[in-house]
């Protein structure tokens, strides 16, 4: 999973497996991130944001 | 009581009725829980398993909650990324059933594995060309995805919605939707045929192997396929399960129509390629391997050519051909057979990659091994689906999860959301609910009104 | 500070995301792992000094060497002695499992005495004490004949020892347990006029005729036998194979010659018939060194014609005819008998029969034939200085009746033992009876028989290390060393055609409180004192080994055997200390015996319409050894299931009764009843029932105990009219649904 | 060290010298510390890394015949080393080594997930459906050289690896720079009185298993030697045990032939 755990080889099949793993992880993290973030900025600004 | 709790608009039963319910779906519950702690502490000796059958019941429900899950993904990739914006009627529900699923799968899996407190290794030691990994990342990752597609409904209670914190949360995330929507269509794709993949590269089991199109056997996109189509009809099957029990609508009926349409022609498809991919096999592929197909259909008590005529044809081109006639989607009938059928078949289809694959004697000189199992492993097989009823009851109870149940059924008269609503039919309606869950333990999964 | 709902909401949230960014939750993890891997119930064997010992394997008469690897103090692995005459680095199933009857629960951890049907522990001067103490009390009654010992071996210090110390005692009741040897010393007595133990030049024989000899199921030296077979496969030799079952030999032989049951011999006269006819013998042999030819053709000639013996046997006439030529064509053939394992004696004639096919073909002390093995002559003792009780006492007749007038020619008769003891109920024929290697309540023949026989015996002293039936039915038990804890000289190998010793020696030291067999008859003479203790005058069993051994013992400490490589077989104008000084086919002797006839089984066929009879594996052990562990581990599932044993049935015979494979059966004999599994199996003759020797302990560990059922409770002896040995091979039964 | 030319070690086995007797069943678990429960006859949930099938010729009383057939791991190559098994363990527990061909099994990886016991066709995998346990004394004759296995892993033949490391590190001791054929022999190759199995480095010409199978290692190491065959050869599974009998009907149990006696 890490590049530091012994069995990881940087060929073809690590790199584009582990690539889209991250990659969607990265999606679903920044995704929350963000969602977090302006959720709390918006709070902040009093504001109540239109539902859908 | 909790009526402060219970959505706008819609009626739910008295407190103590819903109290009730959920303590008999707790009961089964408790049971798995006992059998799943037998499993952990005196290990996998408890189950039938044994060295012949190392995939057995568990890793089928495995296999079958995941296919039928689909239709959180599916839905979603046609929702959010399709455009059929009529689906948005019914995708709460969807991801709720999705997300049971998966769960669900993710539990049965620490059960199955050998050493637990291990489980971990499977990601930190990945073996990247194993359909396994695969399937643990995506799973895994999809199983985040779901979560974040589940929380803007649990946020979107009454009384959580008034934390505006919460209620932005939910804004921003139904704003970004379709950006973890298509994640988790992209994830689905992949472990659902990883999946596929697990039998089909064992190429020392001919039964479950399966040529491949670069590095993926062909039951890698049938099951992808298989799940797509699949999983919508679980999900109308559970919607109307739900109104059977609720005695009401929820979802209006050119919603559901639309989705078993789409699953229609998926299936239909699904189907051809599966005839096929069947054909193809038993002609070409298992022929090489010197078994000829008669080798995997006799000799022994239970797998015979039945289970593949039912598999393929009964629930496999009798429901396509039904779902995509317009008349077949109208009549309630054949819209329920259809469906019922559709969701057996996949199940069985996972039944078979999973344990006729181990059944079938390989080496000339041994026999078939035929399984049964043990009361652990059913028991910690239906706890999925105890624990499925008790989510669905209490998401149903105070979440919106049904955007059109307040328009088609207004409440009348128009009664102050406060008030205690009446005995009455209610009452009737949650006598059916325990009498359905105290003998139909099946694979249904009954749904509190 | 007051805490209200957000303050608490923020810390718990605040507190996990902490906690999870720490490295805590990593450094659980990784400990979880690691605990996982050493699960405080999952042994952790020590690493140590690695050393080999060589030593000797006495768990069954094979002799094998073999090599003891050693991790400190440890036993962890015995295997072959590379370079041993006998086994030459390979060792059995049994041998390569024995460290588990060193370490294992079935040991007897210090003397023992039953008390109100209890045992409990006792100090061994306590136990010594109570022997020597009525052992005393029954020679100053003058009943030292009473007084006797089973054993498995004759040969070698330790029963030679127990032996001199029954006899200058005053008795002659040293019984040896029963076995193929007991037929084959007769028949080299009778014909050649030799005391020895037959050996078989087994490497390099060439066609082998084997009469129900079980040559890959244990018979003989196993191990010896089985890289023989191999040889047999690399050279071309052929093994023929007569027996009812398609047992592993059988199976392994270039030609299965199904038979019927018990009528073995017939086909070797069959056979012996087509020889003379067709004048297929050696001339020479039978001319120069053989006398009473002519005499004994005339009587095979008259009766065993192809056509009868075939009727008889239910061998093809053409199959007898093409046997006897191609064994008397074969450059070395050999012919060999006694069923199995060889555990039965069987019927002297029988054995007689094929030893006169052996003769005809002019193998005897050939290479590649039947050899008479001298016994080894190492143990040499002063003449028995005996005091008149005990001269008075060796005058009476043996309790078992070898010797007597009934049986002249028998040395050993175990077997009758019971029957005698049972019938006699006042008179006290045995009133001490010694055990020492053998567990015969077990592995004789009629075992209820056997049980009564012993509760009528008011002290059964066994030297079990192992807390077997035999031990569990005796009032004293005086645990010996294991034979990984002990020195023992382990005299010839069973069927082996060239001396050889072998010495066991301490491996490890004694685990538990136990005393060597030798010293303990060392002591007891000591304290009887007189001319017993003048008779067995050494300090311990040690010394007297090393001095039996003399200038062999540092061979034997170096090497952990002794062979004479230069040993050969006589020649022929030497070989027969008959009284003619020739092979004889017919004598005085001979003659007296009763003719041969098939031995019939017991029972009668129409309450019994079918015929068990008992098989041999190597995988099941049925003689002083039961299965450990490891063995009874490699039993396949076709042979036993949980708690039952499966008995093969040809499926014709099982469909015919309304038997399905794997079905419950009463299987009934006129000695008994077990409940049993149908096993269906193509390799054994319509009408039989095979049941497997070695099942239905009553005693050992948990992994044996209560497994099957055992064959002798099944069966009885049955006496040759010759010998009185047991020659039962089977028994009439009956086969019903359950 | 030097790049050392790869081994490949693998096994002859004599059917026709095999009597079935099972001292290579226990050498084996004596040699690996396989446990053992009070009831081992249910054969699907017992260890036992070395098992000897019984075959017979299906045919009915007198013609029947039977023949032994010992089956360690088979230690398959596949197609460059891809052996099933190897390629599907989702965490990296089993190996395949292509300096030695072995395919070998990490106790302390392996999470028990039973993918490998299910892409084996051959059922040399096996699970520790029970937690081992010795009675008291008897967990003194367990071997240091080989790890206890725990409950909840799989394990299978290692073709005694730890053998392998003994003698290197022998050899290396001595100073000698490879090993010879006789420093390196499985348990049950030594203990089998039949001398049925042969063991050695295929790709080593100047052993005997060499000369015995006759490898053809550029057709996927099919034996040219007559009466040699391997177990499920259509398969490509590619093992390193090859088996030899001159009886046809066994030769042909070694694979599965009714798909193409249909088209015949």
């Amino acid at each position: 999973m890490f590049p530091f755990s012994f069995e990881w080889i940087w060929d073809m099949v690590h790199m584009v497996f582990h690539g889209a793993l991250w990659y969607a992880l990265s999606i679903i993290g920044m995704g929350m991130t963000y969602c977090i973030i302006k959720a709390a900025y918006d709070s902040a600004q009093g504001s109540k944001g239109d539902h859908h | 009581m909790d009526t402060a709790l219970i959505p706008k608009g819609v009626k739910r039963c008295p407190l103590p009725q819903f109290l009730a319910g959920l303590g008999a779906a707790h009961v089964v519950l408790l049971w798995g829980v006992f059998a799943m702690l037998l499993c952990w502490l005196k290990g996998l000796n408890q189950t039938n398993m044994n060295n012949a059958y190392g995939f057995a019941m568990w890793i089928w429900a495995d296999r079958a909650v995941i296919a039928l899950g689909g239709g959180a993904f599916f839905t979603g990739f046609l929702r959010y990324i399709v455009g059929k914006d009529k689906l948005k009627y019914i995708i709460n529900y969807a991801v709720l059933i999705g997300f049971i699923c998966y769960s669900s799968a993710l539990l049965i899996l620490a059960i199955d594995i050998g050493q637990p407190l291990r489980g971990w290794f499977i990601f930190w030691h990945a073996n990247v060309h194993s359909m396994l990994t695969e399937v643990a990342f995506c799973l895994t990752a999809y199983f985040f995805v779901l979560c974040v597609e589940y929380l803007p409904l649990v946020l979107e209670n009454r009384q959580i919605d008034k934390v505006p914190f919460f209620h932005n949360l939910t804004h921003n995330m139904h704003e970004i939707m379709a950006v973890f929507a298509a994640t988790g269509a992209f994830l689905s794709f992949f472990h659902q045929g990883s999946l596929g993949g697990v039998a089909g590269v064992l190429f020392g089991r001919p039964f479950g192997f399966r040529e491949h199109i670069l590095i993926w056997p062909f039951t890698f996109f049938l099951f992808t396929w298989s799940a797509a189509a699949c999983g919508p009809c679980f999900t109308i099957l559970i919607t109307k399960i739900t109104e059977a029990i609720a005695r009401k609508k929820l979802v209006k009926d050119d919603v559901i129509e639309l989705l078993a349409k789409i699953s229609g022609w998926m299936m239909l498809t699904y189907i051809i390629a599966k005839t096929i991919d069947t054909i193809y096999w038993a002609v070409v592929t298992a022929p090489s391997k010197g078994l000829a197909l008669s080798h995997f259909y006799t000799n022994n008590a239970l797998y015979g050519y039945w289970i593949l005529i039912l598999e393929v044809v009964i629930c496999g081109w009798v429901p396509a051909l039904i779902l995509i006639t317009d008349k077949g989607r109208k009549n309630q009938f054949t819209l329920w057979l259809a469906v019922i059928l559709a969701v057996i078949g996949v199940s069985l289809n996972r039944w078979v990659m999973v344990l006729q694959v181990l059944a079938v004697p390989v080496m000339p000189f041994i026999k078939w091994v035929l399984y049964f199992p043990s009361w652990q492993e059913v028991a910690t097989t239906i706890l999925p689906v105890a624990y499925g009823v008790i989510l669905i009851m209490i998401s149903y109870r105070y979440l919106p999860i049904f955007p059109q149940e307040a328009e088609l059924n207004p409440l009348e008269p128009p009664a102050l959301p406060e008030d205690e609503p009446e005995a009455g039919e209610e009452a009737a309606q949650e006598a059916e609910v325990q009498e359905d869950q105290k003998t139909g333990e099946g694979d249904l999964q009954p749904a509190e009104a | 500070m007051k805490i209200d709902r957000r303050s608490f909401l923020s810390f718990t949230i605040g507190g996990a995301a902490g906690t999870a960014l720490s490295p805590l939750p990593w450094k659980l993890t990784d400990d979880m792992a690691i605990w996982t891997q050493m699960w405080p119930w999952t042994p952790v064997p020590e690493k140590g000094e690695v050393t080999y010992v060589k030593s000797a394997c006495t768990l069954c008469p094979g002799g094998c060497g073999i090599s003891v690897r050693k991790v400190d103090d440890r036993i962890v692995k015995i295997e072959g002695l590379k370079g041993h005459p006998v086994n030459d680095g390979s060792l059995c199933i049994l041998g390569l499992a024995g460290a588990q009857l060193l370490y294992g629960p079935r040991r007897v951890k210090a003397p023992m005495k039953k008390i109100n049907g209890k045992f409990r522990e006792v100090s061994w001067e306590q136990a010594l004490d109570e022997i020597s103490k009525t052992l005393a009390d029954l020679r100053s009654k003058g009943e030292p004949h009473t007084v006797a010992c089973i054993a498995d071996s004759d040969r070698g210090t330790v029963p030679e020892l127990l032996n001199r110390f029954l006899r200058v005692y005053g008795s002659r009741n040293f019984i040896r347990t029963p076995s193929i040897q007991d037929s084959y010393e007769l028949t080299l007595n009778l014909m050649q006029g030799v005391r020895a133990m037959a050996g078989f030049d087994v490497n390099n024989a060439d066609y082998v005729l084997s009469f129900g000899s079980g040559i890959l199921d244990g018979w003989g030296s196993p191990v010896h036998m089985f890289k023989a077979h191999s040889l047999w496969r690399e050279h071309g030799g052929k093994l023929i194979q007569i027996e009812p079952r398609l047992s592993s030999t059988a199976a392994k032989s270039d030609s299965w010659i199904p038979i019927n049951p018990g009528t073995e011999g017939t086909l070797a006269l069959g056979i012996a018939h087509v020889m003379i006819k067709e004048s297929l013998y050696d001339n020479d042999f039978i001319d120069n060194y053989s006398t009473g030819f002519h005499e004994w053709k005339r009587h095979i000639i008259d009766g065993y014609n192809p056509e009868i013996v075939g009727k008889v046997t239910g061998v093809a006439p053409s199959t007898i005819v093409g046997l006897a030529s191609s064994f008397a064509r074969a450059r070395k053939p050999l012919a060999v008998c006694g069923r199995g394992k060889g555990l039965t004696p069987g019927s002297l004639k029988e054995f007689m029969a094929v030893h006169t096919l052996n003769a005809m073909v002019g193998n005897i002390g050939k290479e590649g034939g039947i050899w008479a093995v001298p016994e080894p002559e190492y143990i040499e003792w002063p003449e028995l200085e005996m005091d008149q009780t005990a001269s008075i006492g060796t005058q009476q007749h043996r309790a078992d009746g070898a010797g007597s007038s009934l049986y002249p020619q028998a040395r050993y008769l175990l077997n009758r033992l019971p029957e005698t003891m049972n019938a006699s109920s006042t008179y006290k024929l045995i009133q001490v009876l010694f055990v020492a290697g053998a567990n015969p309540v077990y592995s004789m023949p009629g075992s209820a028989d056997i049980k009564e026989a012993f509760e009528k015996i008011p002290l059964v002293v066994s030297f079990s290390s192992y807390m077997d039936e035999t031990a569990q039915m005796a009032d004293l038990i005086l645990p010996n060393h294991t034979f990984l804890e002990r020195y023992e000289d382990v005299p010839a190998a069973a069927g082996y055609n060239r001396p050889v010793i072998n010495l066991a020696r301490p491996v490890v030291e004694p685990r538990f409180n136990t005393m060597h067999t030798g010293d303990v008859i060392i002591r007891l003479a000591r304290a009887l004192g007189g001319t017993i203790a003048k008779a067995l005058p050494w300090e311990s069993y040690e010394a007297c080994l090393e001095e039996m051994m003399g200038d062999r013992w540092d061979t034997l400490v170096e090497e952990g055997y002794w062979t004479n490589t230069d040993f050969a077989a006589p020649q022929w104008s030497e070989a027969f200390e008959t009284a003619s000084g020739k092979f004889e086919f017919v004598n005085k002797e001979i003659s007296s015996l009763a003719r041969y006839s098939p031995v019939k089984p017991e029972g009668d066929e129409a309450a019994y319409p079918l015929i068990l009879i008992p098989f041999d594996t190597m995988r099941l052990w049925n003689g002083y050894i039961g299965d450990p562990q490891f063995v009874i581990k490699s039993v396949p599932d076709t042979v036993l299931k949980k708690n039952d044993v499966l008995v093969e049935v040809n499926p014709a015979t099982a469909k015919s009764i309304g038997l399905r494979d794997g079905a419950y059966a009463v299987l009934s004999t006129p000695k008994g009843k077990a409940r049993v599994k149908v096993h269906f199996y193509e390799g054994v003759m319509p009408g039989l029932v095979a049941l497997p020797r070695g099942l239905g302990h009553s005693a050992y560990e948990n992994n044996l105990a209560g497994k099957g059922i055992n064959f002798n409770e099944l069966v009885g002896p049955f006496d040759d009219a010759a010998t009185g040995h047991d020659a039962a091979w089977g028994i009439r039964a009956k086969l019903a649904k359950a | 060290m030097k790049h050392e030319k790869a081994k490949k070690f693998g096994m002859v086995i004599d059917l026709d010298k095999c009597t079935g007797c099972g001292s290579c069943m226990v050498a084996c678990m004596a040699e690996n510390n396989v446990p053992f429960r009070e009831d081992e006859t249910d054969k699907l949930l017992s260890v036992a890394w070395m098992r000897v099938y019984k075959l017979t010729n299906g045919k009915p009383f007198p013609d029947a015949d039977i023949c032994y057939l010992p089956r360690p791991c088979q230690h398959c190559e596949g197609h460059h080393g891809h052996s099933p098994c190897v390629s599907v363990c989702p965490a990296t527990a089993t190996d395949y080594d292509t300096r030695t061909g072995i395919v070998s099994q990490i106790y302390a990886r392996c999470f028990g997930c039973r993918y490998c016991m299910a892409a084996c066709p051959y059922h040399v995998r096996l699970f520790n459906w029970y937690d081992p346990v010795w009675p008291d004394g008897m967990e003194q004759s367990l071997n240091p050289d080989v790890s206890v296995r725990m409950r909840g892993v799989v394990e299978k033949c290692s073709f005694c690896i730890q053998r392998y490391q003994m003698a290197k590190d022998r050899a290396y001791m001595e100073g000698r720079e490879d090993i010879e054929e006789e420093d390196y022999q499985t348990a049950c190759t030594q203990a089998c009185p039949a001398d049925a199995i042969t063991f050695g480095d295929l790709n080593n010409p100047h052993h005997k298993v060499h000369q015995l199978a006759r490898p053809d290692h550029r057709n996927g190491g099919k034996p040219r030697a007559k009466n040699l065959f391997r177990l499920l050869e259509r398969l490509g599974t590619n093992p390193k045990v090859y088996y030899k009998s001159s009886r046809e009907w066994v030769r042909n149990l070694g694979d599965n032939h009714d798909a193409i006696q249909e088209k015949a």
